[in-house]
């Protein structure tokens, strides 16, 4: 079938993609100066200790073997040891990544959810009170940064009122707990994709209604509820899901600052932080594991965009 | 030959509120179709046909459009007057519409057969599903597309333009309506399926007895398929007869010259005469009778001043312009 | 002489699929035209949507490559040219779009636009020179010379199409290809553009390819008419020849369909059957037997060629003898 | 039909969702009533109760004899013991090893094991196992990060299975020290150690400490448990039987204003690394206090003396090093930025033996206007009049390095203030900490903050002996008496003659202006009410938790959020159920 | 006769001339911070350390006694320079290579556009904190951050809108009379593309000051004692509950910034091109 196809092609562009992110993201850490010899040993330890520690995590390599061993132990399957815990980077990052993914899926879930509605009312009261309240909310909406919005959670909703935890993850989001913990960041991370999606699902069903076949439907006697929902809405919501798995991906790689102020055991504060602890094994395979996240999603919404519209053939 | 017209329309008259000004599309509409009969409401771009068609279903959108006066008779009820729910109940069932550009007039998300069923499910009430397939397959297959069955489940686009009219025809027709308003049918097809089309707009008068109001601006069509024209000009309709007295003896000035204007298959002619100036703007529309600027029978003093009446020549003949007594 | 002469003209449009773009048909849209216009004459090319006579003006001009064939250009071949070497031929050639707004660049006032041309072959040395040629040219298409700093957007779709009728005659060229310059005008508007081509044909002794499926408008304008069916001519012949009596089937049914604004002759005229057929894989021998309905079971094996039955008139159909 | 089918849809979200809350809301009772229940506020230790800790740093993994990491030294001392501890006067007092006695030429060390100690995989302990430890450390291939402390350990002997005899090449005095003092004299379980080889301190550790290693989830949390069979406690301690806390957990919480809001919730007893700044938010704060403890810990400004390799500094020059010690304004600093910390006068914390009052009166104090005349002497005029300083033709603006903490930002922003007051410029450039070492050794700067915690007075020997150029001696002071002294420090055995030789060494430092010595920090933790510490002394902080014991917590009002939660996920479930619904029902 | 067309547009349209004053405003304070200020933003006074807004201090102070309101405007030189200034960058370079990938199509375009793939698989603020930590922290080195992120974001919105404009006419019109392919990017294509990529920047420098101020606030923006919006924000997070106000003025004042060139983009997108969407 098409689809096949077009699948196989999208994913034999990916090995080519993990190479040269590979190549970029050794280029950035070679260029980086000191190394987490320096970190494990305390200030006071002589340079032989350093040079021994360096000997032993395999820094001593000349950058051409380093490269090649890095390079293709990925396709092995074998991302090494982090240096820092010595544990197998896989095993970290797996629940990382889990954890993340789960942050970013609540808070898409409460944008999309409170997005969608609100983006088709804003565009079906057209240019009245209630459209430009929702446009200048939308605005603001973007304009907020997010690190002011989560500060403020944490000191209202935090602090103050103790309604949530603001801080660690409780468990999977089915338990209370869980559900307690994750409210408040996600509820952040929310709040700046929901201002785009408004906007998006707004201007794409205006386009939508200026439609002939919207006219075509009314000339038939529908209701206008059933034009709505049956003809416009489907047509509009195309571009918008797209942009939907785009913000996903966009989100994902975004939340380390969100990840720091919640303390959310996340991808991207695992980045961060062996970015600072300068633990290669671990950057890498963070790296890898966002980038790749971020490709099945474009891979996913292009497939979804092809499903839903049927005009499009796999080419 | 009197009784009452099935539509009558009477000096109808929309405006455009925009962010630049008030556009007055349609000034002083009237003209009326009898039961069985094909009226052609012909003019140029910008002269407030389609307006007109989208008024009488009341399908222009309120905040922008505004219908200032006049009426729409239909049986003898007036459009303007029915509510909402009113108007959705004729919508489709007593008179339906087909558009011009067939590419964009069919959603291309849903199937052929979902957006044919959809008035008949509203309208018709029948039983279950099997009767409603059964009845679009019925229409479909009478508007002479082949294969009806099969074409139910394919989407839009796979249809080439004729078939995507003809469609569009059996999504009007599905519930018998007594008046089918066509916007420009077949502008936007070559030549030979432009004639398959019109043929079969023909037969509908035979076979399912409705009338149809056919909007055109190319005289041809028109002059092959309409009873009656009436010709309209910047928001106004400025002449109306029979098909044979419009198009053989013009009595305006502006249906006479625009006939001059327009090359022929089946008469060589040496030279055009084209209409000096262009089609004015309808924000600022020239005071007195809107063609004096481009009129070359132009009575000083009196065309540019006083706006003409729609006067009575003979039974069934109007002409607004002055050249025609007082 | 021939001012043009296009021998056996192909070209193919490659549609490719698969996971490494392989070529996997093609899109013939010009399937082999032999044409040759001369020197002050105006040639009418009618064909219906996607019979592939757009492409064939492209070609003339050579803005889309060949697939096949030779074209000579005042007896000099330029099918195979590159692009350096066509300035010659590019300064004698010009072409007229359908829609004037979208072939006037937006950002830059008429007067540039005319301009363009003689900047391009550096017709004239100074801005005060050129400036006054492109006056001229406005007055001549019926502008004034206060719309040289103007927009497009601030014109009407007549004056738009009058300014790239200037630009086109910019360079006094002998050959022009009009890409349906009227259909997407009013009917008032339309007649003034076509006497303006026709007065600008005479003085000037333009050779024009008129491309069109308006069927009365180019029985208006043309000296010859050519018909065009699925990227073939199919019929050639001069202009009150070929509508006072057409032979090829398809030419027949075409004229007859035109609706004449006449409300006393409407006689029953023959359907044609089915759709036009898609020309990535045309019907085998002659292209119309599928639709035609005096269709022999010769028609259907026998590619038939363009025979002269008449002098100057061209029929591709089995049912005409060759007069010789 | 279809109308009925989507509301059956969403009425099924809706009672899933109820069901997942009310079964969270009973799963939070349960958790509740296995408190005991007595509350009136108990005299003696209680024991029993799960003790929760956040840290700013991760730990790294928990063999002590690979790694020294500050947040790991917390871990492994409660899951190991070593031979000898720090009393509360900072004396050497006994742990495994029961007694010790030191050859008088220092050259061999004997020590008598306890016979009752036991690792947690039930192997005895022995002195096989004090050798294994040590042979491990010393040991090349290994590179341990702390086998510097033992390099005169020459070999070690077991004559028989608790006695231990360590022979050294050179005498060390600072041995008993380096063994006591943190994790360096921590003993691990060779059994283990050899079966888990790589993986040993990552995925499991096994020591003769008072709590075993339970789990770990890298990043986030980790928990030790009550190690029952545990009696053999060092006798210095208030507790040498089994630990009161049934298990301790370290979460990682790097963001600050988040461990005192945790505190402040009751989620955490103890949070560490509080930055002064927040000692009022903590006073004031309900539940919770401050507590103070005097980590050693010794913040200076380190002065460049030699070129670096792309830059000569501007310190070479002593009047300069002496105007920048007299233009800080330490009182300042310590009055906003580090309350309880006490005026720095030399290198040695008041408490650390080799510590003398006597340095006191070579001390320069805060005096601005003697710092001018000090850089006017030395020909350091404001020529071209922009504020800073110059003389032929180089700018006075000091190039200062630091790392990104709040703390550090602030002292080096308010020198900055200082300096510019007496005409000097300074740039600050921030670097993460990995950076920040490797860029001091190069020793392209002029000046930078530096803060250390140690126990005993050796910190001299690495920062001024030449042979620990170019680290951690980073200045680098590199002069033969130097050399000489810091060597009878280390080799004499008479201690009145090390302590002279330290003192000699802290005034030299002094007078050479070597390094700006500021203040001797206040430690600060936040510490929930119900937890009781008993003693927190300099070297090992919270002494692997033996003595600390917790009252039973009362419940906290969880109930509220809980229903708040439960609403919240009701709704999001039935608004997801029917915009689901919605999209579903029209793509078919 | 544009001109005046897009001048009248502003008059009668509100929300432009919000957006306009808004960014007027932070422009005067920015270059006359020394004037308007009434303190000297680096100087520090500890005994009036972190005291509420007051009238002598309209913003209050902050931890070192320093006014939090004069910081603000000198912060706002640093935070517009590095928004304006990365976003140039961007455009500058990220557009060039998209025109030339757009135009020349082929290999070429393939190779650009697999480059960008790359860049933007790997998230931005990883890019930035890799970039950061490998150059240190300074100016100039967060405008290269945030810039390189922008990059790609400009290069195919440069590539799409030269796409979309091969195919009209008018090119095939200069194509047909003559003009190479350089004079026909100089003339037509460079300035049609220039609406997208203006409205574009716009609306990208807001999200570049955010990303600047999300750079510093995760500790690897500009350094101490810099009047910084971003490190000012950074460095009150632990007073947060003593003085909330010095986390909010800096925030509320990037906001608004923020709001300014996100009012003129969307106005702009409006006015010159009213088909973009993305």
């Amino acid at each position: 079938m098409r689809m096949k196809k077009y699948i196989l092609k999208r994913l034999l562009w990916i090995v080519p993609l993990i190479f040269l992110v590979q190549t970029l993201l050794f280029l950035l850490l070679t260029v980086i100066p000191g190394d987490i010899a320096v970190l494990i040993a305390t200030p006071n330890a002589p340079p032989e200790t350093i040079e021994a520690l360096r000997e032993e995590l395999g820094l001593e390599r000349p950058l051409i073997v380093q490269y090649i061993d890095y390079v293709t132990s990925v396709f092995r399957g074998d991302l090494g040891k982090s240096f820092i815990f010595r544990l197998p980077v896989s095993e970290i990052l797996v629940g990382r990544l889990i954890n993340s993914l789960e942050l970013v899926t609540v808070g898409m879930m409460i944008a999309v959810v409170a997005g969608i509605p609100l983006g088709v009312i804003a565009a079906i009261k057209r240019d009245s009170l209630y459209d430009r309240f929702i446009c200048t909310g939308v605005l603001f909406g973007i304009s907020v940064p997010l690190f002011f919005i989560e500060l403020m959670t944490i000191l209202i909703f935090g602090l103050y009122l103790g309604w949530f935890p603001v801080s660690q993850r409780g468990g999977p989001i089915w338990t209370v707990e869980g559900l307690r913990h994750i409210i408040l960041p996600a509820l952040c991370l929310a709040s700046i994709c929901l201002a785009m999606i408004v906007r998006l699902t707004r201007s794409s069903m205006l386009d939508v209604l200026s439609e002939d076949y919207i006219l075509t439907a009314r000339s038939k006697g529908l209701k206008e509820r059933v034009v709505i929902v049956t003809h416009a809405l489907k047509n509009a919501l195309i571009p918008v899901v797209t942009v939907i798995g785009l913000q996903y991906g966009f989100l994902f790689g975004n939340t380390v600052v969100t990840e720091v102020i919640f303390d959310w055991p996340g991808i991207g504060r695992l980045t961060y932080e062996s970015i600072i602890m300068r633990d290669f094994p671990l950057i890498r395979g963070a790296v890898l594991c966002i980038a790749l996240v971020f490709i099945v999603i474009n891979l996913l919404v292009d497939l979804i965009y092809l499903r839903l519209d049927p005009r499009i053939e796999y080419d | 030959m009197d009784e009452k017209p099935l539509l009558e329309v009477k000096n109808l008259s929309v405006n455009f509120y925009i962010r630049h000004g008030v556009v007055n599309a349609v000034t002083d509409a009237s003209f009326k179709i009898r039961k069985n009969e094909i009226l052609g409401l012909v003019g140029e771009s910008g002269c407030g046909k389609s307006v007109t068609a989208l008024s009488i279903l009341r399908l222009l959108l309120e905040p922008p459009a505004k219908i200032m006066g006049g009426r729409i008779l239909y049986k003898g009820e007036d459009l303007l007057e029915k509510t909402e729910k009113e108007i959705r109940e004729i919508r489709g069932k007593e008179i339906s519409m087909i558009f011009q550009n067939p590419l964009s007039s069919l959603n291309p998300v849903l199937t052929i057969g979902f957006q044919v069923s959809e008035p008949i499910i509203l309208h018709q009430n029948l039983k279950n599903d099997e009767e409603v397939k059964r009845r679009t397959v019925e229409i479909l297959r009478q508007m002479g597309i082949p294969e009806a069955e099969k074409r139910l489940k394919e989407y839009p686009h796979a249809f080439s333009g004729g078939m995507r009219q003809r469609t569009m025809i059996a999504m009007a027709l599905s519930c018998n309506p007594s008046l089918l308003i066509a916007d420009e049918p077949t502008t936007s097809l070559d030549v030979t399926i432009q004639l398959q089309i019109l043929k079969l707009m023909r037969n509908l008068r035979r076979d399912v007895g409705s009338s149809i109001l056919l909007i055109t601006h190319d005289f041809g069509v028109a002059a092959q398929l309409c009873d009656t024209i009436a010709v309209m000009y910047a928001g106004e309709t400025v002449e109306y007869g029979s098909a044979v007295d419009v198009l053989k003896d013009p009595k305006h000035p502006y249906t006479k010259c625009l006939l001059r204007s327009i090359p022929r298959i089946d008469v060589d002619i040496e030279r055009l005469e084209p209409i000096k100036g262009s089609v004015p703007n309808a924000m600022n529309l020239p005071d007195g009778c809107r063609f004096h600027p481009r009129c070359p029978y132009m009575i000083e003093d009196t065309c540019e001043k006083i706006k003409p009446e729609a006067r009575q020549l003979t039974e069934g003949r109007l002409v607004r312009c002055h050249l025609y007594g007082r | 002489m021939d001012l043009i002469e296009m021998r056996d003209v192909k070209k193919h449009f490659p549609i490719y699929s698969g996971i490494l773009p392989k070529v996997v048909g093609h899109i013939k849209a010009v399937d082999g035209i032999s044409l040759s216009i001369e020197q002050n004459e105006v040639l009418g090319l009618i064909g219906e949507s996607g019979c592939g006579k757009t492409t064939l003006g492209k070609v003339a001009l050579r803005l889309l490559d060949p697939s096949e064939g030779s074209i000579f250009f005042e007896g000099i071949d330029i099918a195979k040219k590159k692009h350096d070497d066509l300035l010659s031929f590019k300064k004698k050639t010009q072409i007229i779009f359908q829609d004037a707004h979208s072939s006037l660049d937006p950002r830059s006032s008429i007067g540039l636009s005319v301009e363009e041309p003689l900047r391009t072959h550096k017709m004239f040395q100074d801005r005060a020179k050129r400036k006054e040629r492109v006056v001229e040219l406005l007055e001549e298409v019926g502008l004034e010379s206060e719309h040289y700093d103007r927009y497009p957007h601030e014109f009407s779709g007549g004056q738009k199409q009058r300014i790239c009728i200037a630009r086109a005659l910019a360079l006094d060229p002998k050959f022009v290809v009009a890409d349906e310059p009227v259909s997407s005008l009013d009917v008032s508007v339309r007649a003034q553009i076509l006497n303006l081509l026709k007065d600008l044909q005479a003085k000037y002794h333009l050779s024009i390819l008129y491309i069109s499926h308006d069927i009365s408008g180019v029985k208006y304008i043309s000296n010859r008419v050519a018909i065009m069916y699925l990227g073939k001519i199919v019929e050639l012949a001069d202009q009150n020849e070929i509508f006072k009596n057409p032979c090829h089937p398809y030419t027949k049914v075409l004229l007859s369909s035109v609706p004449v604004p006449d409300p006393e002759t409407r006689e029953e005229v023959k359907l044609l059957k089915g759709e036009v057929p898609s020309p990535i894989d045309p019907p085998k021998a002659c292209r119309f037997h599928p639709r035609c309905d005096c269709c022999t079971p010769e028609c259907k094996e026998r590619e038939p060629e363009l025979r002269r039955i008449k002098k100057g008139h061209f029929v591709r159909c089995l049912s005409f003898k060759d007069l010789g | 039909m279809k109308k009925r089918r989507e509301t059956t849809i969403q009425l099924l979200a809706c009672s899933v969702a109820v069901l997942i809350v009310v079964s969270g809301c009973i799963g939070q009772e349960e958790e509740k009533t296995t408190e005991p229940t007595i509350t009136a506020a108990p005299e003696g230790p209680v024991s029993g109760g799960a003790y929760i800790e956040a840290m700013a740093d991760d730990v790294q993994f928990l063999d002590p004899t690979r790694t020294s990491t500050r947040a790991s030294i917390y871990v492994t001392r409660t899951i190991y013991d070593s031979l000898v501890v720090y009393g509360d006067d900072m004396s050497i007092q006994p742990s495994l090893a029961e007694s010790w006695t030191v050859s008088d030429d220092g050259l061999q060390y004997v020590f008598n094991l306890r016979k009752d100690a036991k690792f947690h995989c039930g192997e005895p302990f022995t002195s096989e196992a004090v050798k294994y430890t040590i042979d491990k450390i010393m040991d090349p291939d290994e590179h341990s990060p702390i086998a510097y402390l033992y390099q005169e350990i020459e070999n070690v002997e077991i004559p028989d299975d608790y006695t231990v005899v360590i022979n050294m090449k050179a005498p060390n005095a600072l041995l008993l020290e380096n063994i006591a003092h943190y994790n360096f004299g921590l003993i691990v379980c060779p059994k283990c150690s050899e079966q888990y080889g790589e993986d040993f301190g990552v995925t499991a550790a096994c020591g003769t400490g008072p709590f075993k290693f339970e789990s770990r989830v890298p990043g986030s949390k980790l928990t030790v448990v009550r190690n029952e069979e545990y009696t053999w406690g060092p006798s210095c301690r208030s507790n040498t039987g089994p630990p009161y806390l049934d298990s301790i957990t370290w979460r990682i919480i790097p963001e600050e204003a988040t461990r005192l809001i945790e505190l402040e919730a009751g989620n955490i007893d103890l949070a560490r690394d509080i930055s002064p700044e927040s000692l009022a938010e903590l006073v004031e704060a309900k539940g919770v206090n401050p507590l103070l403890y005097k980590p050693l810990n010794n913040w200076w400004y380190c002065f460049r003396i030699k070129d670096g390799s792309e830059r000569s500094p501007l310190t070479a020059d002593i009047n300069v090093r002496k105007a920048v010690d007299y233009a800080i304004d330490k009182e300042g600093i310590i009055k906003s930025f580090m309350p309880g910390a006490i005026l720095a006068d030399s290198w040695l914390h008041p408490s650390v033996w080799g510590y003398d009052a006597k340095i006191k009166d070579y001390v320069r104090s805060y005096d601005p206007e003697k710092a001018k005349e000090v850089l006017e002497e030395a020909g350091w005029t404001d020529t071209n009049g922009d504020g800073t300083r110059d003389k032929d033709g180089r700018e006075l603006i000091l190039k200062c390095m630091t790392l990104p903490t709040t703390t550090w930002q602030n002292i080096c922003t308010k020198t900055q203030y200082d300096l510019s007051q007496v005409g000097i410029g300074m740039d600050i450039e921030v670097y993460d900490s990995a950076s920040f070492f490797s860029l001091a050794t190069k020793g392209n700067w002029d000046i930078y903050l530096m803060n250390y915690r140690f126990s005993n007075a050796d910190i001299l020997y690495y920062q001024f002996h030449s042979s620990q150029a170019p680290a951690p001696n980073r200045i680098p002071w590199e002069d033969e008496e130097t050399d000489r002294i810091l060597a009878i420090t280390r080799s004499s055995t008479d201690s009145q003659e090390r302590l002279d030789s330290y003192f000699w060494v802290q005034k030299m430092a002094v007078e050479n202006c070597l390094t700006a010595n500021l203040f001797y920090e206040k430690g600060i933790y936040g510490v929930s009410d119900n937890l009781h510490i008993p003693s927190v002394h300099d070297s090992e902080e919270l002494d692997s938790y033996i003595g600390i014991w917790k009252e039973p917590s009362t419940s906290h009002t969880i109930v509220l959020s809980a229903c708040l939660a439960g609403i919240c996920f009701i709704l999001g479930a039935n608004l997801m159920g029917c915009s689901v619904l919605d999209l579903l029902s029209r793509f078919k | 006769m544009q001109k005046r067309e897009i001048l009248d547009f502003f008059t009668k349209n509100r929300s432009m001339s919000v957006g306009i004053s808004i960014l007027l405003i932070y422009l005067i304070a920015a270059i006359f911070a020394p004037l308007l200020s009434p303190h000297d933003p680096y100087e520090q006074n500890l005994d009036v350390r972190l005291s509420g807004p007051s009238r002598e201090y309209p913003f209050g102070t902050d931890q070192f006694g320093r006014c939090v309101f004069s910081r603000i405007l000198y912060g706002a030189r640093i935070s517009i320079t590095i928004g304006i200034a990365a976003v140039l960058f961007g455009l500058i370079i990220g557009s060039g290579l998209g025109i030339i990938a757009g135009y020349r199509g082929g290999l070429t375009d393939l190779v650009l556009m697999r480059l960008m793939d790359v860049l933007m698989s790997i998230p931005a603020l990883i890019l930035a904190l890799a970039v950061v930590a490998a150059l240190g922290r300074s100016i100039p080195n967060m405008i290269l951050a945030i810039g390189i992120n922008a990059l790609p974001l400009f290069a195919r919105l440069s590539r799409s809108s030269v796409l979309s404009i091969r195919t009209m006419e008018y090119i095939e019109a200069s194509e047909a009379i003559g003009t190479n392919s350089f004079n026909i990017i100089r003339y037509h294509v460079f300035k049609n593309c220039f609406s997208p990529l203006l409205i574009f920047s716009t609306l990208h420098t807001a999200s570049a000051i955010l990303m600047a101020a999300a750079l510093s606030f995760l500790g690897l923006g500009v350094p101490p004692p810099t009047a910084e919006w971003g490190l000012m924000t950074a460095e009150a997070r632990v007073y947060l509950r003593q003085a909330p106000y010095l986390v909010i003025f800096p925030s509320m004042v990037i906001l608004v910034l923020v709001l300014g060139f996100n009012l003129i983009g969307d106005r702009l997108r409006d006015m010159l091109d009213p088909k973009l969407r993305f």
